[in-house]
């Protein structure tokens, strides 16, 4: 390129600092141990980690990724048509669903949540619809379950699924849906054997906007799931506000992290694996 | 045989409105069995639309398409016995040059062995066996085009139909797959319906052409006669090159009439087929039948005029005049050159216009 | 389309189900009053909206949009130059960049937060390196001031300037920018007549994504801002979990989210002249 | 004019590599003041890169290009006396057909009056007067070609640049603009490097051609030149249609040799240019130099063979034959029909195909 390069080394200094530094920091503070008042003493040690061990944080961390798996699994099956229907639609449709999908983004998210609790309380709007229909006489328990959880969550990141798979759908000409049909593919198969191996970039993309999110979620579980649920992000939440314990926070944290990296890489090569073989 | 007379596919008054706009006004048209059908029109013609409603992909507002006198109406794109070479080729990007062409038979669940033997035989027909495992990213341009061909012929399906076949291709190799289509539709002696854009295409792959124009059926017929007894001055038009002029003929008995043009004179033209246009009338002449002359010599049967040379184009083989009959009326004449040592006219060169009086045609205004 | 439409229904449930229902839940709340122990009572009432006449509000509202402007402003002109790099590397080089500033995005948000507030704190590692080189004597005040909250903004929400602002350079063909040099255009003139101009839709959908939440941003005042600095965020944070007066919390975040709108709009359409007299 | 003489562009030894690929060996040429040149190549044959460097677009590793013998090194692109035509016209989505044009005027900061003055003048020359205010996504291809070469013109460059200036044209629009294209060089004057894979263009429109070939320079030469003269086989190729058999050459005193191909024995040749090639060589005859017989007639000055015709192809004004001399030797033959009465011969009919001897061409194999 011909064009000027001058403008683009703050860029990459603004990238190092702002992406990498944080990062580096965390790491640090993971290795020195907790001072008497909170924050942190300059003493190296291991104890952060060692503590980890305790099977206690790996049920949490088990929980918390079979509800964001679930999360992830629920967007697509929902968030797939959605796709489908903005993709091939009129431009004039697109643009308004779009925005349809983008409103919850206007609102703060703590309201929206808030919203949800109403909605699900003992005496909350579904509770009393049954009650007044009569298909209920005591009021069945929705909200401070991972039901409620789970239903925040999808609420919170269905816009993550949908956006890319979006994107990626509507990169596929249609005629290639109409070479399908022309070959005498029905209307499932030109889904599993056109559309979907497609749309995979997407929904690939779909599936680590909302899983890694929704792993690391604290508001939606403090909120809906209560005391009784508590997850890996309300954890760290919980040693970072309230036990202040920021060497532990940050261990948990970065654990944490590799984990998920670990797995999400995992499926990655599987997913490639897989739709290789398809 | 008796069944070859029969229609391997009919079209009978087809209707399509696209919102206000008739794209297809009451087309009518019969394809024999085992013919290479070309529909000729330029874009916006509605051709498209006709091979979209025969695949099923557009339906009709009215009339009917009849596939060996059975009627499709309803039947979805998949249950069709045709199949479709789409515009771009349409091949699935993410399946490899067997999977493309092995799709349509895997969807109907025809045996592994049978689908075995029928794609390598597809393959082996556009002449791309080695290529089975590439994917159509690979490919050239040429070659994903014989995909598409393979994909569609492997299903063996009564009636091929190829949206603009080589529509993405280059001049050179546009030729050389227009000898490979012919080659292929001989060979499997499937009907194929072909549409184009490209005159050219149309004339040397066809057994039979329709020009369409505006949803309507202009005229149907072989290349030869399209292109020499075209019906109307459009039809002449968008087969190959044609000069003409505006004036009058007046026709006494004989075989031969006499056409008047205001700034050029009298010369003979032959009688028209048919009703005669008294009157105005358009006279039309092919650039090929034009000899051009340094001096006039008078020769029995030939028309004469004088002319003008206002431009020569090289192309090889050929050359191609612009001539002036006079400031408004500037034919073309295309020469080939056969000789290394033809000296060609230049442009401001006064010379002779001459042509056989019976390769004339006179079409009503 | 041929497709079948009837997987499409279910579709359409979800996206008035999830992105309308809450909406009209928080205005219905927003008219009611507020329970004796938070909550809410089923009494219809003006008084909600009556109470934000008051000046107080408005005073953070105006500060909460300055701030929301600046932490877009500073985003425009950090991410636009990583955003051309980005678009305009080879492939490998693009994935590797899109990967790192995607980084933050893997840990936790509280996490990163609190490595901010790390690095600012008076013997945070910023004042620790002053104070070892001799710059300066006694800590400088950086954590708990509105810097500290611009920076947390502009650190958080830089991500979603720079992938859409990616998207709409990455479709401008470079041949466009050489056409503009050949017809002897310098370098700025390329950016402002040619790259500026039709990066346009990626810049406007950035400059909404960052300012929407950065205006309704809570955590990130709350942790780096301090009490001092009180946004329209924290407002509603605080009038939901610590009031818990929803009735007014819900009427504040609506009365909000309207005005956003409003600017949004307004800006939109004199950004839509501006372009058209350039 | 003595200055006419002087190159107006020089290529001297340019040589550019692609990591370890050469694209340009060494190319030298010379474009006269107010020539329409052509670079005609394959795609990949580096005539792209070619341009680039001219335009400054891409630095050559050696070598130099020179403008009126300045050269321009290291200079910018937006500092030379050049201007281009893109290859799909980089017209700017977001400005009007009059800003388009207006565009390298106003980065100039001519005064108000004069960029009024010449961009009319520009859409004027390109008959695009009444579209100024269109936007390009507004216009068809063939506008977007002439909205292109007008915002490259009305800058007045010593030089314009165009890269397959028609190729995202299709067949009919694009021999339209072919003369549009020369009305406009011959007006303006402006020296023009065309960059083209397709040949019809470059022969129809050059006053010269380079012919080009995975970096380096076969030949340079007037249309004529090319297609009479070709300086090798590949030349011959790439040029027009050739036939071709390869033999060994006997020459003796006199303007004649004899060539003699194993499978089908002698015949005469012209003698030709420069050194012999003694032993193997490669026969070459134009297609419209074929003359077809039905029945062998001996003429002075003709050579003869006996062939079976194994295609036609009919396309209008022309037919094209693929004619079979052995098994393994296929001549192609281009017969214009200069009569509606004409007769063509048919798929496996016997005949005799004839030349002058003088239309044959020696070339070393």
């Amino acid at each position: 390129m011909s064009f000027p390069s001058w403008p683009l080394i703050p860029a990459l200094v603004v990238l190092i600092a702002f992406f990498l530094v944080p990062l580096l920091i965390m790491t640090g503070i993971s290795f020195v141990s907790r001072g008497p008042y909170g924050g942190i003493e300059w003493i190296l040690t291991w104890e952060n980690y060692v503590r980890l061990a305790d099977p206690l944080y790996w049920h949490i961390f088990i929980r918390s990724v079979g509800l964001a798996v679930a999360t992830t699994l629920i967007c697509v099956v929902l968030g797939f048509p959605l796709a489908y229907l903005m993709a091939r639609s009129s431009p004039r449709v697109q643009y308004l669903l779009i925005c349809l999908v983008l409103i919850p983004f206007w609102t703060n998210f703590l309201v929206r949540t808030y919203a949800w609790m109403f909605l699900l309380r003992a005496d909350g709007l579904v509770n009393t619809t049954l009650r007044t229909l009569g298909l209920s006489d005591h009021p069945v328990e929705l909200l401070y379950t991972p039901w409620a959880v789970l239903i925040g969550l999808v609420y919170g990141y269905l816009p993550f699924m949908v956006l890319p798979l979006y994107a990626a759908i509507e990169r596929i000409a249609p005629s290639l849906e109409e070479a399908a049909r022309d070959l005498y593919a029905t209307g499932w198969a030109v889904f599993t054997q056109v559309v979907l191996p497609l749309a995979k970039p997407g929904l690939v993309a779909g599936c680590v906007l909302v899983f890694v999110p929704s792993l690391g979620a604290f508001i939606t579980p403090h909120l809906l799931g209560g005391g009784q649920t508590m997850m890996i992000g309300t954890l760290i939440q919980h040693e970072f506000l309230v036990v202040r314990d920021w060497p532990f926070g940050a261990a948990l944290s970065l654990v944490f992290m590799a984990t998920v990296l670990l797995i999400l890489l995992l499926w990655l090569k599987r997913q490639e694996a897989m739709w290789r073989t398809l | 045989m008796e069944s070859e007379l029969v229609g391997s596919v009919r079209l009978d008054r087809v209707v399509k409105w696209h919102g206000p706009h008739c794209v297809l006004d009451a087309v009518s048209l019969e394809v024999k069995q085992g013919e290479f059908f070309s529909i000729l029109g330029p874009s916006g013609s509605g051709k498209t639309t006709l091979l979209r409603i025969i695949a099923g992909f557009d339906r009709p507002n009215a009339g009917r398409v009849l596939i060996q006198e059975q009627p499709l109406d309803d039947l979805p794109p998949h249950q069709r016995p045709v199949n479709m070479v789409f515009q771009h080729y349409a091949l699935f990007p993410h399946l490899s040059v067997w999977k493309n062409v092995a799709f349509g038979l895997e969807r109907r669940r025809i045996a592994r062995a049978e689908v075995i033997r029928r794609v390598t035989e597809a393959l082996h027909m556009v002449r791309l066996e080695t290529k089975g495992n590439r994917f159509p990213h690979e490919l050239s341009g040429g070659e994903q085009q014989r995909v598409a061909l393979a994909r569609a012929l492997v299903n063996r399906p009564q009636v091929l139909l190829l949206d603009e076949p080589l529509g993405a291709l280059d001049q050179q190799l546009r030729q050389a797959m227009q000898g490979e289509l012919k080659r292929i539709q001989e060979q499997v002696g499937i009907t194929f319906i072909c549409v184009t854009h490209h005159q050219e295409e149309a004339l040397s792959m066809s057994d039979r052409v329709a020009v369409i124009d505006q949803g309507r059926v202009l005229q149907i017929g072989s290349p030869h006669e399209l292109y020499e007894s075209p019906a109307s001055m459009a039809v002449a038009q968008f087969i190959g090159l044609s000069n003409c002029l505006h004036g009058e003929v007046v026709c006494t008995n004989g075989t031969l009439c006499t056409f008047q043009v205001p700034e050029l004179g009298t010369f003979l033209v032959p009688k028209p087929h048919g009703r005669l246009p008294q009157g105005t009338a358009t006279f039309m002449l092919r650039p090929e039948r034009i000899r051009l002359l340094r001096e006039p010599s008078s020769s029995h049967g030939e028309n004469m005029l004088a002319a003008t040379v206002q431009t020569v184009r090289y192309s090889g083989g050929e050359l191609q005049y612009q001539i002036a009959l006079s400031p408004h009326i500037v034919w073309t004449a295309r020469l080939p050159i056969e000789s290394k040592w033809y000296e060609p006219f230049h442009p401001g060169e006064r010379l002779t216009v001459s042509w056989d009086t019976h390769e004339g045609l006179i079409l009503a205004s």
